[in-house]
């Protein structure tokens, strides 16, 4: 099973997680109805290395992951204003 | 008039005709059967839900603690003990879970003064469904239940565990009874009986079982 | 007679304990340490199946796993593999694909028709009318399938296991051995997993009529011994491999699921078939299958051989039959100079006939047996001289052609192959991350050198794990192991290439000639690789044979996708114990004894009603909801999901994350609470109170209690507000005692002041009850005066008892979920889930006075500005039926409008207290003014009056629950 | 039954991105029903290798929305005369479909969907248990205890069919119309000037055409952007699993949300088997072993007796799902860019009508009629589909 490696508790496989989904910066509520409404509804689709919102079920644990979405490697994990720690767990 | 607290595995352990004396104001199955002791060496389930536990939690909460000269486990997930043989468990970061032992639990301090409106700590009510794991079958019990690997981590390292066992939240330690490991498992009191008939379940295929609170402290005979 | 040899060593066979066994009916007698191919075979029996699709006759083709023409049932075990599984005693054994047994296969007829069955036959026939489809279909499920399921199989539950290691070695032949030699001792832990009952691999039989390999096996397996931290598991299938190293090993028993560091696959190679005409004739085999047949388990497996070799394989094999015995009539070998040196020589000196440059142009079979084969002078490009062909009697041919490697868990961890022309094989050329191949997978077949190559990998892996290993250097591919074109075409056909799929030379010529002429659609279009045996031995010679015919070499076609499993798995293994995770409140042992039957919500079970005494479901929930109308009930609502929230900035926090106004809460009193998502959908709802300044208490849905406080954790890692929150679901156990009679009750337990003045209606507060601190709330969901209490879960049990106990003498009655939703409902109270649907707005439900549009944020705000500006879609409205509506409908039966549909019913009751049927019901926004006439599409299209009437139904001046009694 | 073209012309009439059924379908029908012959379909891969070969060719109409339902409805009716259209048996088989409800919510979504189906005219029943046992005797009805059936909502009409030699029938028809298939031909930009399409580059080089019709299921988002368009698409795989061939013993199509299972038996005697999505985003197809082990288990839930049945085969698809669990469909604000996408779980069951309406689409640059509620602007007004309305499990 996929490791995640969890800031707080170390690798873990990824049964132990709740994907989040990509990280989407909320606009200003003053933007116009199709900018509010592109972020509510649309995603950046496109394959590459994204930051995500994981959560660790048994601590209650938000952290951010960055994630090659096509290889499903995790390349560095990090709780939201911390620094960062390297995944790739072997 | 009759105790008040119940534990969550009261009527499972009914149900398997334990014998209960009351600890700490609750009825606790101090005797499962004649085979307590043969199950306790192999593979024992055993209630400690009945033990009393402070929590709480928030970014101060660690020194918060120290103040009132409660030893903190100086890493997330690490536990140490009190010198009067309190489990001081950090959840994570900036939780904190405490809990005495059979003859109840002190910390005077900290349970005077916890309560909402504190600085950076906030009270965790505790209610779990607390089990100990003792016996030499434990191990491979745990790698039927649990997809962390214990057997690396070094014995006498303070670890907890955060984690999934058959599909339950549970915190994990082991600490050591009388020179001989224990496991230590608390989940939330509403999943108790799931997660204990699960692990008797495999308990008993391993020659294992439930047992009363006496095969881990034999001193509680008296009841 | 038996056809055993005498005794080998390192046979695998204990001739100490025999075994009865029948197939077919008919008994037999074996030894522990057979499979039923080998014991079958020793008692001369040589069809032991009926291929898939023509229903020829097969016996043993590989005994390496992949004989699926030979899989047979066994009671209730299905499609079991007689070539590798373990004879038991007592096994009744059948083929699986005759129709009247093996032996008189009345399908046989499928065979001679099979020149008007050619490849995609099924695609091009019986399709016309096209009505006729569906019939054919079933005609053809008849005749497909193999094995045969027992119903009466019970759920087999096997434990599973969760194992770890730095090393793990797939194959436990030379390499695999040398190589867990080598990483074990540089100090790693290593598993070595081996499909077959022992280590050993080509060790064992590929003899070449020496001991040499024999000895090298057990100075390994000595070696190996004295390591500890090595771990041997012989009968072990590494089924498949999954991202970061994560490797299901599957033995009789169980599935242990391993973590491992590093991997290396060792699993060596499969020997390929040769193409030509009746190449499946029982007696027709693999080289490495006769080897089997004798060292392993001591079987003779012809008396007269001729061998067909591209390679030196082939010679050891002629070598190892006139060890045991056997008379070898001749030895064609396809390579126009053949063997030559020593090899050659031995063989020579075993008085073994060579002929180079020579093939097989048909095999022929008398009685569903070899009795000859045909030979003939092939040229260089492999075309046959049939002018020159020569006949020799025979009841057994060897095929030592080549191999394919076995490299299906490389592919699944990502690893590019390349085709080596030298080596006549894919081989390794691109590893994924902590991967390493040894062996034959590796295009090294020779004996030193598979033992070297091992050795380094097991220094490769356990150096990139951190171990200290020496460095070893590269080990040489032997070249021309593997023919490139085993294949004699013939006029007649019957030319097989996949034997499992029945698929034959000329089938693959016209799929090309079709149009699918790249692999993978030649895969899909012919089936080739698509049956149990996964193309372990049909891929190669498909692509040999592609490539060809297109004119490029079997790189450039290259290999299709090797998926899980490398061998099917059970699925009880697979699905192991089966946990499945429930939650209990405190009071479910009272539920259980006062007889409640249970409902599912979500992991929980919910008493739905109380079964009292010989009475129905209905007139038990009518009884309880009179109870709570005319004088007390108590129901467990503890699966309600219990938020606390502490901090100085706590009050801000839920102004953002509920629709309402939460910061002007008086400490003292709750407040009925709204959440929205982003898109300004309903998505939960509470009641949020506060216990003091800096400390509230909070309820959520039963459903949404784990997503809500999980989603609120998120919002708060992004805003950092100075709060504490508290999943506290699980530590609370919660029950509303509700009813005219409720505050009697409550009285006599507590000294709290219970009047309206110090504890009005929405009021919440912390006291003791029965000795026990609880915090009361007064709400009115079932819309009497009720008090919610919550309280620590451990002491739930003692105040369910106090409270039932305090109201015998007022007739109380536990209630279940059934009653809550009739009483709720009278109320005209909604249920997020049943009365909104994944798109409902506040304002289409009713709840648009919850909402503050007037606060700066709130989740859902910004959207629902755009929503309100659009209007409603639709409009949820309280409703009654006419007096004498013809029937009553059900929740989700549609409302009709001039034919069409104008919404749906969400709730509906026939209410006593009302005297009336109620219910709620979506509607078009313009059909919402009171007396709105309804009409409701009921059971059997039947339609029914209804009226849209003002909420709530019961009791609208709200005077019941802030009663003063 | 496909011509090879060495080389691809230097324009087209049309080009459609993506060589699958839908694809296909629309090139067939532009070719056969709109007269435009001049198409170029590219394919990355080959014919029919994406979802089109990787779905567990399930085929129902049974959906909540009218717009879904009259849509879906249109499909069943094309699929029966297919195999006469292409002169090939693509092995519609006609088994019937139940899905299962296992809470008394989920028999509420039933009951909703078959009185929606019954209003449109589609054969849809909320029926009992015991008509589930009837279908198929061999069925543990409690699952084990822990998932008792209640009820299901049975839609007689759906059927399984070979879904490759859906995407061959489609291609062959298309190919003898004139239809250039080009296979191993990626697209890696689309050109488009002042807001409309111009041309596609691709690895075999530039092609202009005023016209791009994408329908690439999990490739979406990666087309989407070529042309600077957000979408609500977003890609989580869907996993499958087949086991050994057994005698035919299983008839219906059986799906249950609360299990997560949708099974059937195939004509080679195969149990075919899938469960819900994926838990997260990945855009390859990689095989899982928590899936096999979840849906075996649920499985023997269902069906103990499978004890000894062995799972030969795992593979995935890419779903490209939308936020209201109906496709994104028609033209777009790319003038002369035209898209058939968001058909997550439950593409392979569209396949004729996707390209009766695409191909109507596209000749006409002016949406179907059926397709009017799938358009892509209907996100940013906030007029999601009804079927998010009661999202449980449907394949």
């Amino acid at each position: 099973m996929k490791i995640m490696p969890c800031p707080v508790n170390g690798p873990r496989p990824v049964s132990e997680f709740v994907y989040g989904g990509e990280v989407r910066p909320m606009p200003e509520p003053s933007c116009t109805d199709a900018e509010w409404a592109d972020y509510v509804f649309n995603r950046s689709g496109i394959p590459g290395v994204k930051i995500e919102w994981w959560y660790h079920i048994a601590s209650g644990t938000w952290f951010l992951a960055e994630r090659d979405v096509v290889a499903d490697r995790v390349l560095r994990t990090w709780l939201p204003g911390e620094d960062a720690v390297q995944g790739g767990a072997r | 008039m009759s105790p008040l607290r119940s534990s969550p595995l009261h009527a499972v352990l009914t149900a398997r005709q334990a014998r209960f004396a009351t600890l700490l104001g609750m009825p606790v199955a101090v005797q499962v059967s004649n085979a307590d002791q043969a199950r306790a060496a192999t593979a024992g389930v055993i209630d400690v839900s009945c033990l009393e536990r402070v929590g709480l939690k928030g970014p101060r909460a660690a020194e918060w603690l120290a103040e009132r000269g409660v030893p903190v486990p100086a890493q997330p997930n690490q536990w140490c003990a009190t010198e009067r043989d309190e489990l001081v468990a950090r959840l994570a970061r900036s939780e904190f879970l405490i809990e005495g032992g059979p003859g109840g639990i002190s910390v005077p301090a900290v349970r005077a003064e916890l309560r909402a409106g504190l600085d950076g700590v906030y009270p965790v009510w505790r209610q779990d469904c607390a089990l100990m794991l003792i016996g030499s079958c434990i191990p491979e019990l745990l790698v039927q239940t649990c997809n962390v690997d214990f057997a690396a981590q070094p014995v006498g390292e303070p670890v907890v565990t955060l984690t999934q066992m058959v599909g339950v939240s549970v915190t994990v330690l082991r600490h050591s009874l009388s020179g001989a490991p224990a496991w230590r498992v608390w989940c939330d009191y509403t999943a108790g009986t799931y997660l204990w008939e699960t692990l008797v379940g495999i308990a008993e295929e391993l020659g294992g079982g439930p047992a009363g609170i006496t095969a881990a402290w034999p001193a509680l005979q008296a009841g | 007679m038996s056809r055993r040899l005498p005794r080998i060593e390192g046979e695998w066979i204990d001739r100490g304990r025999e075994l009865d066994f029948s197939f077919e009916g008919q008994g037999f007698r074996g030894f522990a340490g057979d499979v039923p191919a080998s014991a079958l075979w020793a008692a001369g029996v040589r069809v032991l199946g009926r291929s898939f699709k023509y229903h020829r006759p097969r016996g043993v083709l590989s005994l390496a796993q992949h004989d699926v023409n030979t899989l047979m049932q066994a009671g209730q075990r299905l499609n079991l593999r007689a070539d590798v599984e373990p004879l038991e005693p007592g096994m009744a054994l059948e083929a699986v694909n005759t129709s009247g047994g093996v032996a008189r296969d009345r399908l046989r007829i499928f065979d001679r028709l099979s020149a008007f069955l050619p490849v995609g036959f099924y695609y091009k026939a019986f399709h016309k009318p096209a009505r006729h489809a569906g019939g054919w279909e079933r005609v053809f499920r008849k005749v497909t399938g193999l094995g045969r399921l027992d119903f009466s199989t019970p759920h087999i539950r096997t434990p599973k296991r969760y194992d770890f290691t730095d090393v793990l070695v797939v194959g436990g032949g030379a390499s695999g051995l040398s190589a867990a030699l080598a990483a074990g001792q540089a100090g790693a832990r290593v598993v070595v997993v081996d499909e077959n009952a022992r280590l050993g691999g080509s060790l064992g039989y590929q003899r070449g009529g020496d001991a040499e390999s024999l000895a090298r096996l057990r100075d390994l397996e000595a070696r190996l011994a004295a390591l500890p931290n090595v771990s041997l598991r012989p009968g072990t299938l590494a089924a498949g491999w999954y991202a970061d190293h994560w490797v299901p090993l599957v033995d009789a028993t169980r599935m242990t699921k391993l973590r491992a560091r590093a991997v290396i696959v060792s699993q060596g190679a499969f020997e390929q078939p040769a193409v030509f005409r009746n190449n499946d004739l029982p007696g027709v085999m693999l080289a490495s299958a006769a080897q089997r047949l004798m060292y392993r388990y001591a079987v003779r497996p012809m008396d007269t051989a001729v061998v067909l070799a591209a390679n030196a394989d082939g010679y050891r094999a002629a070598l190892d039959l006139a060890a045991q015995g056997v008379r070898v009539a001749a030895l064609a070998d396809l390579r126009p100079q053949g063997q030559g040196g020593d090899l050659a020589g031995r063989v020579t000196q075993a008085g073994i006939n060579i002929l180079a440059g020579h093939g097989v142009l048909e095999a022929v079979g008398s009685g569903d047996r070899l009795s000859s084969v045909v030979l003939c002078p092939v040229d260089a490009s492999g075309r046959p001289d049939a002018s020159r062909r020569q006949s020799i009697a025979c009841d057994g041919l060897l095929m030592s052609v080549g191999w394919a490697p076995a490299a299906a868990l490389l592919y699944q961890s990502g690893c590019r192959m390349v085709y080596d022309e030298s080596a006549g094989q894919f081989v390794p050329a691109q590893l994924a991350e902590g991967m390493f191949a040894a062996g034959r997978v590796n295009g090294v077949h020779a004996l030193e050198a598979r033992l070297a190559d091992g050795t380094r990998a097991g220094c490769e892996a356990a150096a990139w794990l951190g171990f200290d290993a020496p460095a070893a250097e590269a080990v040489a591919r032997t070249p021309g192991a593997s023919h490139p074109w085993p294949v004699i075409e013939h006029p007649a056909g019957k030319n097989f290439v996949d034997f499992d799929e029945d698929l034959q030379l000329e089938d693959f010529f016209n799929a090309a000639q079709e149009g699918f002429d790249n692999i993978e659609l030649l895969k899909r279009y012919t089936t080739v690789g698509m049956g149990p045996s996964q193309g372990k031995h049909s891929n190669m010679n498909a692509i040999r044979i592609l490539a060809r015919i297109v004119g490029r070499s079997p790189g450039e076609v290259g290999t299709t996708t090797a998926r899980p499993f490398f061998h099917p798995v059970p699925l009880s293994h697979l699905a192991g114990r089966g946990f499945n995770p429930h939650r209990e409140t405190p009071m479910h042992a009272r539920h259980e004894a006062l007889g409640a039957r249970w409902m599912q919500a979500g992991l929980w079970l919910r008493p739905e009603y109380y079964a009292a005494g010989g009475t129905d479901k209905d007139e038990c929930v009518r009884s309880e909801v009179r109870a709570v109308r005319g004088g007390v009930g108590l129901i467990d609502v503890g699966t309600l999901g219990k938020i606390e929230l502490f901090g100085p900035d706590a009050g801000e926090f839920l102004e953002r994350v509920y629709t309402g106004r939460f910061a002007n809460l008086k400490v003292g009193m709750t407040r009925y609470a709204v959440m929205t998502d982003e898109s300004g959908v309903v998505i939960d709802d509470g009641v949020v109170g506060r216990l003091a300044e800096e400390h509230w208490y909070f309820t959520t849905t039963t459903t949404g209690a784990a997503t809500v406080y999980r989603e609120l954790q998120r919002w708060n890692a992004q805003w950092n507000l100075r709060i504490g929150i508290v999943n506290a679901t699980g530590a609370y156990g919660a029950m509303n005692l509700a009813g005219p009679l409720s505050r009697k009750v409550l009285s006599s337990l507590t000294e709290l002041d219970l009047s309206n003045e110090a504890f009005p209606y929405l009021g919440l507060r912390q006291a003791r009850v029965a000795g026990i601190d609880v915090r009361l709330m007064r709400v009115g969901f079932v819309g009497e005066l009720g008090y919610e209490i919550h309280v620590a879960a451990e002491y739930a049990p003692a105040l369910w008892d106090a409270l039932m106990a305090a109201g015998l003498g007022h007739g109380i009655r536990p209630f279940g979920v059934e009653a809550q939703r009739v009483l709720r409902l009278e109320k005209g109270h909604i249920i997020i889930g049943q009365d909104t649907d994944g798109l409902s707005t506040p304002d289409e439900v009713g709840l648009a006075w919850a909402v503050k549009m007037e606060k700066p944020f709130f989740v859902g705000k910004r959207s629902l500005d755009i929503v309100r500006r659009r209007g409603p879609r639709q409009m949820l409205v309280g409703f009654e039926l006419d007096a004498g509506a013809a029937a009553v409908p059900r929740e989700c039966h549609l409302v009709i409008r001039g034919g069409g549909i104008a919404g749906r019913v969400t709730s509906i009751v026939r209410s006593e207290a009302l005297g009336r049927t109620v219910g709620l019901a979506f509607v078009a926004p313009d059909m919402v003014a009171e007396g709105t006439a309804l009409s409701v599409r009921a059971e059997g299209g039947v339609m029914v009056a209804a009226r849209v009437v003002a909420l709530p139904f019961y009791d609208a001046a709200g005077t019941r629950q802030k009663s003063t009694d | 039954m496909f011509r090879q073209h060495d080389r691809l012309k230097d324009s087209y009439d049309v080009v459609i991105i993506g060589a699958g059924g839908h694809g296909l379908a629309s090139a067939y029908y532009l070719a056969r029903d709109h007269g435009i012959r001049n198409i170029a379909v590219l394919e990355r891969g080959y014919i029919g290798g994406g979802n089109t070969g990787r779905n567990t060719t399930i085929i129902r109409s049974n959906y909540l929305t009218p717009e879904g339902v009259a849509f879906y409805d249109e499909s069943v009716r094309l699929w029966q005369d297919l195999a006469v259209d292409f002169d090939l048996n693509l092995f519609y088989a006609n088994r019937g479909h139940f899905t299962l409800a296992h809470t008394d919510s989920a028999v509420r979504t039933m009951r909703w969907r078959a009185e929606v189906n019954k209003h449109l005219g589609v054969n849809s029943e909320l029926v009992g248990p015991e008509a589930v046992k009837e279908a198929c005797p061999q069925i543990d009805l409690s699952c084990g205890g822990h998932a008792p059936i209640l009820g299901a909502l049975y839609h007689a009409p759906g059927a399984i069919a070979r879904h490759d030699a859906v995407a061959w029938g489609y291609g062959r028809g298309a190919d003898q119309r004139g239809v250039e298939i080009h296979q191993k031909t990626e697209v890696t930009g689309i050109d488009v000037q002042g807001g409309r399409v111009r041309g596609v580059h691709t690895s075999r080089g530039y092609i202009s055409t005023p016209k791009v019709l994408s329908a690439v299921a999990g490739f979406t988002p990666r087309v989407t952007h070529m042309v600077g368009l957000r979408t609500p698409i977003y890609v989580h795989p869907l996993q499958a699993m087949v086991t050994e061939p057994m005698k035919a013993w299983l008839d219906p199509i059986l799906v249950s949300g609360s299990l997560h299972i949708y099974v059937s038996q195939s004509a080679r005697g195969e149990l075919v088997m899938g469960a819900s999505l994926d838990p997260y985003e990945v855009q390859s197809t990689r095989s899982t072993l928590d899936f096999v082990e979840g849906l075996s288990a649920h499985m023997l839930d269902m069906f103990p007796f499978l004890s000894h049945a062995r799972v030969n085969r795992q593979w995935a698809g890419m779903a490209d799902m939308t936020p209201d669990f109906a496709p994104i469909m028609g033209k777009t604000p790319v003038e002369g860019f035209y898209i058939d996408s968001g058909w997550g779980t439950w593409g392979f069951k569209a396949t004729p009508v996707c390209g009766k309406t695409m191909s109507h689409t596209v000749a006409n640059d002016e949406d179907h009629p059926l397709i009017r509620g799938f358009g892509l602007s209907r996100f940013e007004r906030y007029e999601l589909t009804g079927e998010k309305g009661a999202a449980s499990v449907g394949h």
